[in-house]
């Protein structure tokens, strides 16, 4: 099992689509089982035994998992029964818990991960590529993944794995090949490194120290809300429902969750993207509950969205006009009716001077800077505004070490001058390090909070699952938020322990199969709801 | 000015004509006019140029056409289709020493303009007669192709004769389309073939189509039902060769002598050297129009024949009068 | 699949809409709105626009937005007829869906090797081939025995049918106006009474587009291209290659459609003869849900409103009072739905036709000639909610640019 | 940077002309394939519009189809394709006529009247596809195509004569009422060899219009929103665009601007409406205008004006027994080549783009490297 890692941008992707066949490499050679190979297309790829589970899900979300794996593997087994039998061969061999007749649409994101592996192990590949696997699962589905990578190993498999997570690198890797800026810099065995040193080689130069925590948390509520509450699906389910909380001036509340349980909605919901069905919004001493998004932002709501390229930028306009977005009311950008570009342009060359975004300019288009610098510009934009609430999606997420560092830094600076800040992110590390309260969301509630001081990723990661939820000292609504900022006592260790199973239990179901409809389905609820919604949006 | 320079120059040019949508090939009116250009040249050995319009396009585009003509020294030039009746007037003031005609107008004013139009009403008058005499259904049919004052006046013709023919036989109307829609209404033979279809499924069984191109369609349709009569228009259709196959169902035709008129004009311009003015129309007394008999089965049909004749002689002698709006 | 309707549902809506048209016919006496000629009628101008309908299917499930149905359809029908006068009818519809295939690989070159945005290239190719017919008749039909710059000389008829006895004994039924059963004869009789050979083609391309597409790995791989190329392409399907067979396929189907006009409804081209079907044929796609079963209904809709408007008027008066019926059912749908707004619309309208249906004795020609595109825009505005396009249609798609 | 601005401009102006000369070398060889000279063909043309009339013409034309390549690019920015600015520009036309006609106002008055009833039509015919495309979401796309047709007939009724046309004595064509001469827009008189002709004075409210669209849409916030909703839709929302009353609003402007597409028509020329003068399809051409212009002002102008050149030099190939189609053939060529350029240059820049700021991320890696390493 092989491990590479790189900072963003470090050409693990383009590394990996190369040997895919998705790219043709410049120079250089590729040899399977010592033969040189050309590999033109995906098809010799896979003719080849070579399979890949890209960083971005690669499923049609209108087709079912059957649609899904056949699809470009007709020869096999054909499209019908022979093929879905076979998917359940493979599915119970590796306790996949496949359902092949499902909407791709209406799965959560274990199970669309299973079904890429699944898609990879039905072409019968040997060589198996995950681009970033783990990225988007709590800890007990990255275990339940491992212990499935470990089962392909065992059967003789080799396995390619990039990772962000340097410690689940060290500890499932047997070997690992750092690459920056595109070259191999080293390859190292996990035993010889520990996490920092490999962070280092990644980065090429020293990481930022850990923060240490000191709590600038005023008790001015900044944004308290009440009882949201939105929609609901065929089966009922709501997408948020009697989500309380408050943040108070300098606070960084952290919001812990599998992706697809209402933070999407919770985001919306609070900029003014989606009007909530019942509860109140209120933003310093106004109710905004019934502002527009525009009205909110300029009212002083900043928001690092979670999808950059969908919701921070215009990626084909230049990078002062993305400076504007967002702020085009507000000065420099604009007098009055009349924007101000010379003004912009000024204000963005300050941004970018002082974000360090590595651009040659501020005319080029947001879309040739990396991914990373489009994020510090971003920030940088929000920043400039001087919000007095800041909403932050994912801020670091898809972004390298050193970026992460500055970005955390601005936020900690901004909070320490009574910044209230809302934090959603994946990276629990990121949730512990800056967060002065957590509350973990599951199913479109808030159904357990932790202190960041005490809690472990293990116990979040079981509450995420919705399994430790009981353990957790669970707030009813009604109360949550007037105590919703301070800091409850950590869970007892009995909720780590009682999580990975009853965790696996609740939302991977193994080994149950294709009778796993009850707790899968629920999943639909959040990922239907948003698709419906862009359906219609999608009209031509 | 350079205009006048011109004239000097146009005999040798000749003669100038712009069709109406459709141009040459309708095997209507636009056809018909060209014949009598032909003819003209012909005769008095002179050359002449005819222009096609684009479909849909508008009022200076005529203009253009037009003006280019006189500019380049034609004369006369002849506008055919009332669509030609405003552009005419522009022109004509432009260029005072060239004749201009228009076919099938009669609102243009001023000496060197010449209306060329017809009494379709009694042509179709006529043809009405002979449906309200062969129907055997009490049911006959009028397809028109735009719903616009011209075509009005043939369904008013239409009407009448029937009525007067037969009294209290029913006729079923249906417009294909109306303006701007010329070339549905004009140019789509699937229209008229569905109305004809419609007409024959609701008893029909004599159907006149004063509807261009789409007329084609409805003749085609009502040659595939069994003893049904159709009725041309403009032309002698009987004798028309896109219709060649269908030619026995066609029973007459009221036709409109748009050769006549135009050669008429022309001999009026280049031989008498007095050119037409103002309002000229062609009616029955001089054969303008009338219906045809050259369908033999028609011919043999001697009394409605000879009732048709009749009641010309009294439309030509005035006794009958026949009205223009339906 | 809980987003379309299940077969016995759409039947049973059939069947009850069948059972309120005749009831219509019999208050409002307007027979001719079940006859067999009625139905024949809208058979014939369902077609074309239901191959052009088919046309855009095939185009949009590969992921290509195609408005350039129209052109393709009038190069069918020049190509059709050209072939056709002189080689035959039969040659005329193959060299008429090649010339539709021609348009077809125009807009794949255009859209999928250089990612034009698909509605422009659609305008760009229906002025195009506007254009290049009416150039090449003035070349090729100009001077012919019986052609004409503007039109072609006369084709040779196709094949017609009729089922002996059982179209008469059909009609005979459809005569007697009984409720429900004379309707049901006449709708059948229109279909087994003097039917082309190329319409039974196209009747039967309907299944056989949805037996493709939906049951055999072809169509699995030309549907992923629609819904998510990226994917596709990730698992070494040549999307290219699918999107590219999927327009030509498109082209193909439109020019069919177009020789159709021009050899069935006429015997011959003529200028402007496709006026408009094509984007009524892409309409009827969207009417119908991006699958074939819809489209067909579609069209269907489309020939007879269509034919409504083209037999007698009192048919259409009729049905104002079918319309009003509807509406009023759709209010009271809504209701339940507790769309009250929605409701209320239906309402109005509904009591609108109502009125104008008892008021007026007919119904002005230009209305009756609006009637389909109304009813289109009516159905989009009801239903439009309901409808679901394949995921990656319309956005141009860069082979390894998918992250 | 500035580099890389001077080559934009460089490769903007570089699509248009070579997509031209492409269209202009492929249809030579269709002229060639029919037996006649090409060059020829070209001569005929150009000659043609030599003579000062021929250009008043052009003028004119140019001045219509300018407005309606802008009606139509205000769509565009912002991703709506307004099919129907044909059925918009005809039905104001026509009820501005009708209005206009009815009354009696002094000058400046009666026009504004006439002018503010056609963008008043113009914006609520587009109006009813904005509605049904943000509160039903029906594509703009399949509504205005409908709308069109209805449009028409809608037309067709309101000319009957018992309603709002009237039949001039003798003809045949049915008109509205005639306006009063106070409704004359003043032209500009051109004397061509004795006879004069007028190039409309309202080519400069079109120009007045492109300024404005221009500003609009680079200088204001409004403008900044809707080309932030054309250029990424679920980004606009998140900045707090509210897209869906964008949608309605460039929609109406749209329509509104469609309003204005007949009035130098209808003002400077034929002074009532009549459907002759009104002719379908100036809609679809303001499209293809406005995919030659990239949907800017200026860019608009050489298109319009390039248009109306082979529209209005055409008779003179029929003239001289070419096939005057070849211009039609022309412009959808054009078309074809110019949108496929834009794409081509398009990416071609982005690739540069990114692969200098490559270069030069990577240049400042590498030093990042070297000072570790010091
Ligand atoms: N075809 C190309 N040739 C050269 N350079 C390229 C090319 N495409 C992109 N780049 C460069 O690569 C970067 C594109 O950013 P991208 O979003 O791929 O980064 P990333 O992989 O997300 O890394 P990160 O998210 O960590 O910044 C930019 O620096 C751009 O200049
Ligand atoms: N042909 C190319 N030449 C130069 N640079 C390129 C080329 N193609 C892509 N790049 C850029 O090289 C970088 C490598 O991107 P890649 O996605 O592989 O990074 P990564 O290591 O996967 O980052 P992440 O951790 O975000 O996935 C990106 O910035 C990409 O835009
Ligand atoms: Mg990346
Ligand atoms: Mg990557």
């Amino acid at each position: 099992m092989h491990a590479i890692v790189g900072e963003n941008g470090a050409g693990k992707s383009t590394l990996m689509k190369i040997l895919y066949g998705m790219q043709r490499p410049d120079e250089g050679t590729i040899a399977i089982d010592g033969e040189q190979v050309s590999l033109h297309t995906p098809s010799d790829a896979i003719a080849r035994g070579i399979g890949m589970v890209h960083q971005h899900f690669m499923l049609a979300d209108n087709l079912t998992v059957l649609e899904n794996t056949v699809l470009g593997a007709e020869k096999r087994h054909g499209i019908r029964d022979a093929a879905r039998a076979r998917m359940r061969e493979i599915s119970d061999a590796y306790g996949l818990g496949i359902r092949p007749d499902a909407l791709v649409e209406d799965l959560g994101v274990a199970d669309r991960q299973r079904v890429e592996i699944l898609k990879v192990l039905y072409r019968g590949a040997r060589i198996l590529i995950l681009d970033e696997p783990t990225a988007v699962l709590v800890p007990q589905e990255v275990d339940a993944l491992f212990a499935n990578l470990r089962e392909l190993k065992s059967e003789g498999l080799t396995v390619i794995f990039i990772s962000h997570k340097l410690d689940e690198v060290l500890s499932v890797a047997d070997e690992i090949t750092v690459i920056r800026r595109g070259t191999t810099v080293a390859s190292v065995l996990p035993g010889d490194v520990n996490a920092r040193q490999l962070a280092e080689l990644m980065v090429g130069s020293e990481l930022p120290s850990p923060q240490t925590r000191e709590s600038t948390v005023t008790d001015t509520p900044m944004l308290t809300v009440t009882e949201l509450g939105l929609g609901g699906d065929e089966n009922g389910r709501r997408l948020l429902d009697g989500v309380s909380f408050t943040i108070h001036r300098g606070e960084v509340l952290g919001i812990a969750g599998v992706e697809g349980n209402g933070q999407t909605e919770l985001i919306d919901v609070l900029i003014g993207a989606r009007p909530a069905d019942e509860g109140t919004v209120v933003l310093g001493e106004q109710d905004v509950t019934a502002w527009p998004t525009r009205r909110r932002r300029e009212g002083g709501v900043g928001y690092i969205p979670e999808d950059r390229h969908r919701h921070g930028l215009l990626l084909e306009s230049p990078l002062w006009e993305n400076r504007i977005l967002g702020h085009v009311g507000e000065s420099p950008n604009s007098k009055g009716p009349w924007l101000d570009p010379r003004a912009a342009r000024a204000d963005t060359r300050r941004i970018v001077e002082e974000y360090d975004v590595r651009t040659p300019g501020i005319e080029v288009t947001a879309a040739s800077l990396s991914g990373g610098n489009q994020q510090k510009l971003i920030v940088g934009r929000e920043m400039s505004h001087h919000p007095r609430l800041l909403i932050a999606a994912h801020p670091t997420r898809g972004v390298d070490v050193g970026a992460q560092a500055q970005i955390w830094d601005q936020i900690r600076a901004a909070r320490r001058e009574g910044l209230a800040v809302l934090l959603i992110s994946a990276d629990l590390d990121e949730l512990i390090g800056l967060s002065d309260t957590i509350r973990v969301m599951y199913r479109g509630r808030l159904v357990a909070d932790a202190d960041p001081a005490t809690v472990t990723s293990q116990e979040l990661g079981s509450a995420m699952t919705g399994a430790a939820a009981g353990h957790l000292e669970h707030h009813e609504p009604g109360d949550a938020d007037t105590e919703g900022g301070t800091a409850p006592e950590g869970a007892p260790p009995s909720g780590g322990t009682a999580a990975p199973g009853s965790g696996a239990g609740a939302d991977t179901s193994p080994d149950t199969g294709p009778d796993a409809g009850p707790d899968t389905s629920p999943d639909a609820g959040p990922d239907t709801g948003p698709d419906a919604a862009a359906d219609t949006g999608e009209e031509r | 000015g350079g205009s006048s320079s011109d004239d000097s120059g146009s005999k040798d040019k000749g003669i100038g004509l712009a069709f109406d949508v459709g141009g040459r090939g309708d095997n209507s009116f636009n056809d018909a006019s060209y014949a009598g250009m032909e003819k003209a040249m012909k005769e008095f050995d002179i050359k002449g140029k005819a222009l096609t319009p684009r479909d849909g396009e508008s009022e200076d585009d005529k203009v253009q056409r037009l003006t280019q003509l006189a500019k380049e020294g034609y004369n006369p030039v002849i506008g055919v289709g009332a669509v030609y009746s405003k552009s005419v007037k522009k022109v004509a003031d432009q260029f005072p020493k060239t004749s201009f005609a228009v076919v099938d107008a009669s609102d243009n004013t001023g000496d060197n303009i010449a209306n060329l139009v017809f009494t379709e009403e009694q042509s179709s008058f006529l043809v009405g007669m002979a449906a309200a005499l062969e129907t055997k259904t009490g049911k006959v049919g009028f397809i028109g192709g735009v719903k616009m004052p011209l075509i009005e006046k043939f369904e008013a013709g239409y009407r009448q004769g029937v009525e007067y023919a037969k009294p209290g036989t029913k006729v079923l109307v249906k417009y294909l389309a109306s303006p701007p829609n010329y070339s549905k209404g004009f140019g789509d033979p699937a229209e008229g073939a569905n109305a004809a279809k419609g007409q024959l499924d609701s008893g029909a069984d004599v159907i006149y189509s004063a509807a261009g191109a789409s007329g084609d369609g409805a003749i085609k349709t009502i040659s595939q039902a069994k003893n049904k009569w159709a009725i041309g228009v403009d032309q002698d259709q009987y004798n028309q060769k896109s219709l060649a196959a269908y030619k026995n169902v066609i029973l007459t035709s009221a036709t409109k002598n748009c050769s006549g008129a135009v050669y008429d004009f022309i001999k009026s311009v280049v031989e008498d050297k007095k050119p037409m003015t103002g309002v000229h129309e062609f009616s029955l007394k001089d054969d303008g129009v009338g219906f045809s008999v050259s369908n033999p089965d028609f011919a043999a049909k001697k009394e409605t024949v000879t009732k048709i004749e009749a009641a010309k002689e009294k439309i030509i002698s005035g006794e009958l009068k026949v009205n223009d709006k339906p | 699949m809980r987003r379309q309707m299940s077969l016995p549902v759409v039947l049973l809506l059939v069947a009850a809409g069948l059972v309120l048209f005749s009831a219509v016919r019999v208050v409002t006496g307007a027979h001719d709105l079940t006859s067999d000629g009625q139905a024949a009628a809208a058979l014939q101008l369902a077609v074309p626009v239901g191959l052009a309908g088919l046309g855009g299917l095939w185009a949009e499930r590969a992921g290509v937005v195609n408005i350039g149905l129209e052109g393709m359809m009038i190069l069918g029908t020049w190509c059709g007829a050209w072939a056709g006068y002189q080689w035959g009818p039969w040659v005329g519809v193959l060299v008429g869906v090649l010339g539709g295939a021609l348009g077809g690989l125009t807009h794949a070159v255009v859209t999928v090797t250089f990612g034009v945005n698909h509605i422009i290239s659609g305008v760009a190719i229906n002025i195009l081939a506007g254009g290049a017919t009416q150039y090449l008749s003035r070349l090729a039909f100009d001077g012919v025995q019986g052609g004409t710059p503007v039109q072609s000389p006369n084709i040779d008829p196709l094949p017609r049918w009729t089922v002996p006895h059982l179209a008469d004994w059909l009609t005979d039924i459809n005569r007697e106006h009984w409720f429900l059963v004379s309707d049901l004869a006449g709708l059948c009789g229109g279909l087994v009474r003097d039917i082309s050979a190329l319409t039974v083609i196209a009747v039967t391309l309907v299944p056989l587009s949805f037996l493709v597409l939906w049951r055999t790995p072809f169509g699995l791989r030309l549907r992923s291209c629609g819904e998510a190329p990226v994917a596709a392409e990730s698992l070494g399907v040549n999307v290219y290659l699918y999107k590219y067979i999927g327009v030509i396929t498109s082209g193909a189907l439109a020019g069919l459609g177009g020789v159709f006009l021009a050899e069935v409804t006429a015997d011959f081209y003529r200028e402007g003869q496709t006026s408009g079907r094509g984007y009524i044929g892409l309409a009827a796609m969207i009417f119908g849900n991006w699958r074939p079963g819809g489209l067909a209904m579609g069209a269907g809709l489309f020939g007879f409103t269509d034919s409504l408007r083209l037999r007698n008027n009192d048919n259409v008066r009729a049905l104002l009072l079918l319309l009003a019926v509807l509406l009023v059912l759709l209010a009271l749908w809504q209701l339940y739905r507790r769309s009250y707004l929605a409701a209320s619309f239906s309402v109005v309208f509904g009591a609108g036709s109502a009125v104008w249906y008892v008021l007026s004795d007919e119904v002005p020609a230009e209305f009756i000639q609006a009637a389909p595109y109304l009813t289109t825009l009516l159905v989009l505005a009801f239903s439009s909610q309901r409808l679901r396009m394949p995921k990656a249609d319309g956005i141009p798609y860069r082979r390894g640019e998918g992250t | 940077m500035k580099r890389i601005d001077k080559e934009k401009l460089v490769l903007a102006l570089a699509a248009p002309v070579l997509a031209v000369v492409v269209a202009m070398a492929l249809s030579s060889g269709i002229v060639a394939a029919s037996g006649k000279d090409p060059i020829e063909a070209f001569r005929l043309m150009l000659e043609y519009s030599a003579n000062a009339d021929t250009q008043v013409l052009i003028l004119n034309r140019a001045t219509t189809y300018y407005l309606a390549a802008v009606a139509v690019a205000i769509g565009f920015r912002m991703n709506l394709f307004n099919i129907g600015v044909d059925g918009q520009y005809r039905i104001a036309a026509m009820l501005a006529a009708a209005v206009g006609g009815a009354v009696t106002l002094p000058g400046p008055l009666h026009m504004t009247l006439i002018l503010v009833t056609a963008i008043l039509v113009g914006a609520v015919w587009s109006g009813v596809a904005g509605v049904l495309k943000t509160h039903r979401g029906v594509s703009e796309v399949v509504s205005t195509i409908m709308l069109n047709a209805v449009a028409t007939a809608l037309i067709a009724y309101l000319m009957r004569d018992s309603l709002l046309g009237v039949l001039p004595q003798g003809s045949d064509q049915l008109t509205t009422e005639p306006l009063a001469d106070s409704a004359d827009f003043p032209g500009i008189p051109v004397d061509v060899d004795g006879r004069t002709m007028e190039v409309y004075g309202f080519i400069f409210i079109a120009v007045a219009v492109g300024i404005g669209f221009h500003y609009l849409l680079n200088r204001t916030t409004f403008g900044f929103d809707l080309r932030a909703a054309g250029a990424s839709e679920s980004a606009a929302v998140a900045s707090g665009v509210d897209t869906k009353r964008m949608v309605l609003y460039s929609m109406l402007l749209s329509g509104g601007i469609a309003g204005l597409i007949g009035m130098p028509q209808l003002l400077g020329e034929s002074h009532s409406y009549g459907v002759a003068d009104f002719p379908a399809g100036v809609g679809f051409t303001g499209i293809a205008i406005a995919l030659l212009g990239r949907n800017n002002p200026l860019g608009i102008a050489f298109g319009a004006l390039l248009w109306a050149f082979l529209d209005r030099s055409a008779p003179n190939l029929d003239f001289n027994g070419f096939e005057k189609e070849i211009a039609t053939i022309m412009q959808g060529l054009i078309v074809i080549s110019v949108v496929v350029a834009y794409e081509l240059v398009r990416r071609y820049g982005l690739r540069r783009q990114q692969q200098r700021v490559g270069e030069e991320l990577a240049q400042a890696a590498r030093r990042n490297v070297t000072e570790v390493a010091a």
